[in-house]
């Protein structure tokens, strides 16, 4: 088992005739993901690397079967692509693209919210890796192998970070979920630690965090209400200075809430171990899993 | 994007939000020139982006011309917290009856406007809402739905506004909002919102930071970023499309990813380094992304070492390895780099560098590992 | 029984210090209709015929506990009184006010959707009335009795015309419902008859429709399917010449699909007896009870 | 309220929506100026509230000035369809390579804005609908999220627009639903939507119904109304705030609420009688605006006997009985009146109106009675 992306995943890929979706998309396909379809209006017909290109995403849905969306356009359209995705009836969107205007991510969130049955991941994410199983986004899917510590992180890169020091202490992931660190993320902690709790695979959750926002403090909460397996997290951002944008517009503090510190003190204080450092989170991990 | 509050209260003005007019200057000529137009007595208010100018003197009354010129040549070149003031905004003194504060705040955690209110303007609204927090109405909007006129009263009346100001404190709330959404704002903050005797409502301070992601659709904003007001390494930085923050430290960091970055940031502190800097070269760089983040990061004479702290997902390993090289061949440091490189073409990567063989570069292989040398190196110039 | 409005009814009145407002306050009150509050922004604290005024619905609703709201200021700020109403947890709001713009009724109508408590009935609309229970709107209460004859109506006069012909004839009323003829109606036939279906008070249900929209159309299908009660239809309008506006927008015909003839087919096909006139429907209800 | 086709294209340039430019003109002189401004070839088009004007000669290509001032002639004081042509709109003819069809309709059925798209322009597009329902895309919209672009992509592939052409008509489509909402209209309606031979997209006609209760919110709009093009006895009733449609028959008809007035249409038509109108005196009637309704009903020479037929809620029937007994005094009526007062104060008002004694005026108690005696009336001057 594992989280929201499978062997039954059949990904369309929309922007899949840009340089980079074209490249993602392959690569994705390479390592096994079902990439069933891509769409770019007005070049519906043509194919990229065998996968056959539609107008719309509804034809995606029709004629190829597409159940999951990976959204690889400009920021400007990516509103319109995820809201398009929705409309066709697709139930998993992940979108990757970064730089997405915070109103029109606000708009996409409450609208989505409307309908229950669709799930949107990111934006401004890395994917999702089930590993042995689907690779959809830009997770560097080879240096990760199949295995029980569910991962789930606001940052891309860092990500790959804790995941790699999980696997050169020889432990694999059931999933990888990266949620994005924008301001209004599809998806939040609590949504993919509840999929975990309910995954067989998964035997301890590691969740990456990052300075700005509650979603840690929230998910804290959730996992002390909820949450049976084990949990560790890591929180990056205690050097940074209050009131200074750190890249990411998730990363705005204000005031005292919202610090590396006062996230690191709420899970704290709800039982979740907290590493320093992203190799110490790794090793708390391991310790726990040697403990069980 | 943060604005200065005189071009918060010309945004204001387009969205027909009442502000006292008022003249911008960038030297003590034009200054008093403004304040003969706008006529005495006038407000010489420091422009710059950081809170706490009044208690640092830079907003002062002028009786006369005598008054403005002098006020005027105190503010300009004025340094606050650390900002130094480059303009002034001249505007005709408020008659004022009371101070009200009104924000409205992309709250990322409910995920929806916020829009607040309270009659206990003109102070720190962060004490307020310490002190007593329901001297502060507050409502979340839908943004689909957007700000209903009964939003304004349900404030109104929550606030303890007195009735006969309900309804123009509810239309300028309405017209906040619409500013707020037609300009995608991230924050809105009106402090104070005054009343004058005639029991007229004005907007005497604006502070508004909008969405950097959506100035495509605001040419007139994006032109509005003041590069004087930034300091010249993130200028630099800006211009090039790099993410940097210049900090205290002699450590430069480079990173691909705000999280990873932010991460070394602190295992280099915990290392015992102090970080020179914040820098995300962002995803898929490429190798003149590189070169110019050197070039940005080296800027900074304190510097003393560097970190490069890359795992490769989108960006590729390679290519900043190619981009390290060209840039060592551009720039020439004189510091040491301690480079550490994982993830896509990782391998690619290592053996470029290596058959570069660039004079005072480490490599390292985990990031632990890389933040100690760099650290040790910055101290001594020799790695441990 | 009854439906919507009983004994249970706490009203809260919007615009009740208006000259129309404070007639049908009154009168609902004087029927015995527990009228608990009014709102009118900036005269909280006064009152009217004794009851109290407050400056917001929330306000009404704590203090005073009203659970049904009454809408009747100017049609320019009708739609935002039914959303503060919505807003403020009021369950059932029953908007009287004419005149509503069609678009400010659509933002409502989409909006309230998304809260499945909330029942709007109206706008332009008479109101409901329950005899001997409550009355709220302006339906002249006294022409009507207690009885087991559950009317729902587009139009307000010709409620009272076929409720009237129904009294001559002996014959009461469980709940009179006037839904309004307004192009988007908070409620509609079908909300109201599955209604009257499970009220075990209401043992035939009377429908008045009129030309324009397929709501006529709609409820036939549904009678149809899911109702087990008689329901005698009456339709007027055969005598509106196409294309022509009679008053209400709702009254607009296009083509041949909206017009009388087409509603009182769509009726019989399924079933329902349809009047030529009101006496004529008053009579088949009657003898349809008497045959009972 | 229904604007004329040069009125419908100037709101549509207001919202950037591509039309041909053009000049109304009221008179043979001003339409030839305008068609000489234009230059040649030039349409000469009838504006007029209803369909059709085309097979009705109504609309005419004018190759040079000869051609103008004839066809303008000719059309100018024109009948189509019992409206008569008070205005001409002379625009440039336009290069057609391709005609298509788009509508946004307010679906009351469905409660949210229909939008549709056809290949099949230029022509009767329910008679279309009716052959090839599928050549005519159909797409709702949520009102509160509002058409997306992406909606626009969706109906241009579904009706088979060429892939060049998906973008600008996708782009008409935003721009159309724009306008639909800001200028809160129940239908807007291109037909033609023209494809030049350089693959420019345009308006070619424009139908535009504007909700009438939304007028308060633009102005611009309500002065749109354009009174001759009313029949006179409407535009009387219009200006009296009643709601009046003239119909065909003699017998002069006055009730309280849309329902109840169409259903006494209804039953007088059963009883054989032909009503000379719908009038609906609407909510709370008070005494002066029952007298306007008699003249208004009265100014119809047609009209050989009058039918109220009031059933009290919010009207109270004393304050009918009252207007009514003015009007006698006012305007004397030669024509017999048949009064059905029931409801609210109807005890009072039959009692007014007993006292009154007013000659020619029958009562009845039931509506069918009612219809009985004015049909007969009507007919031979004395009740059954």
């Amino acid at each position: 088992m594992s989280v929201l992306v499978d062997r039954e995943t059949r990904l369309v890929v929309t922007g899949i005739t840009g340089r980079e979706g074209t490249f993602h998309a392959t690569n994705n396909k390479r390592y096994g993901t079902q990439v069933v379809a891509g769409v770019t209006p007005g070049k519906g017909g043509q194919e990229v690397e065998g996968i056959p290109v539609f107008n719309t995403v509804q034809e995606s849905v029709d004629k190829a079967g597409a159940n999951t969306a990976m959204i690889f356009v400009p920021p400007r359209f990516a509103a319109d692509s995820i809201l398009e995705a929705a409309d066709a009836g697709v139930r998993l969107i992940i979108a990757i693209t970064e730089g997405i205007p915070a109103h029109d991510e606000l708009r996409v969130y409450t609208q989505l919210r409307r309908n229950p049955d669709v799930r949107l991941v990111g934006p401004n994410c890395p994917g999702i890796l089930s590993p042995g199983k689907a690779s959809v986004g830009i997770i560097p899917a080879s240096f990760f192998r199949q295995g029980n510590v569910g991962v789930v992180s606001r940052s891309g890169t860092l990500t790959y970070q804790i995941g790699n020091e999980l696997a050169q202490r020889g432990f694999g992931n059931s999933s990888i979920v990266g949620i994005g660190g924008d301001p209004v993320p599809g998806s939040s902690f609590i949504d993919i630690i509840e999929l975990f709790e309910q995954d067989p695979e998964t035997e301890i959750i590691v969740m990456s965090g990052e300075i700005g926002g509650s979603a840690e403090e929230e998910a804290a909460e959730y996992i002390a209400a909820n949450v049976t397996k084990p949990v560790v997290a890591y929180i990056a951002g205690f050097t940074a200075p209050p009131g200074k944008t750190m890249g990411h517009a998730g990363a705005i503090v204000s005031g005292t809430a919202g610090t590396a510190r006062a996230k690191q003190e709420a899970l704290e204080a709800k039982g979740v171990r907290v590493g320093r450092t992203p190799t110490e989170t790794a090793e708390i991990a391991m310790e726990i899993l040697g403990a069980k | 994007m943060d604005l200065l509050e005189y071009q918060g209260k010309q945004l204001f003005a387009r969205h027909g939000i009442p502000v006292p007019s008022g003249k911008p200057a960038k030297t003590v000529d034009e200054a008093v020139a403004a304040a003969d137009e706008i006529g005495y007595p006038c407000v010489v208010k420091a422009q710059v982006l950081i809170g706490g100018r009044g208690k640092a003197g830079g907003v002062k009354i002028a009786k006369d011309r005598a008054e403005a010129t002098r006020h005027a040549t105190d503010i300009l070149g004025m340094d606050i917290k650390g900002f130094t003031v480059h303009e002034v905004w001249i505007e005709g003194a408020s008659q004022i009856a009371e101070e009200y504060y009104a924000s409205i705040v992309f709250d990322r955690s409910a995920k929806a406007p916020l829009v607040m209110l309270s009659t206990r303007g003109g102070m720190d609204i962060e004490a307020v809402a310490e002190e007593d927090p329901t001297a502060i109405a507050r409502l979340h909007v839908d943004p689909l739905l957007g700000f209903q006129d009964f939003h304004g009263r349900k404030l109104a009346f929550a606030a303890n506004i007195p009735a006969d100001l309900v309804r123009p404190v509810g239309a300028m709330l309405t017209k906040l909002y619409a500013a707020f959404e037609a300009e995608e704002a991230m924050l809105i903050e009106v402090n104070p919102l005054i009343v004058t005797p005639e029991r007229d409502v004005k907007a005497l301070d604006a502070k508004v930071t909008l969405d950097g992601n959506s100035l495509f659709r605001h040419p007139e904003n994006a032109e509005l970023r003041d590069p004087s007001a930034e300091d010249p390494q993130e200028q630099m930085a800006h211009e090039r499309g790099l993410t940097y923050v210049k900090l205290d430290g002699d450590i430069g960091i480079l990173g691909n990813g705000a999280g990873l970055v932010m991460s070394t940031l602190d295992v280099v502190a915990q290392a015992g380094g102090a970080p020179a800097n914040f820098l995300d070269a962002g995803g898929g760089s490429k190798a003149d992304a590189i070169v110019s983040a050197v070039e940005v990061i080296l800027s900074n004479e304190k510097v003393r070492a560097v970190l490069f702290n890359i795992f490769g997902g989108i960006t590729r390993c390679d290519e900043v390895a190619k981009g390290l090289i060209e840039a060592f061949d551009i720039v020439k440091p004189e510091v040491p780099f301690v480079v550490r490189l994982d993830g896509t073409n990782d391998v690619e990567g290592r053996k470029l560098l290596a058959d570069a063989n660039l004079p005072n570069v480490a490599t390292a292989t985990t990031m632990n590992e890389a933040a100690e040398k760099v650290v040790e190196l910055a101290k001594t110039g020799v790695a441990a």
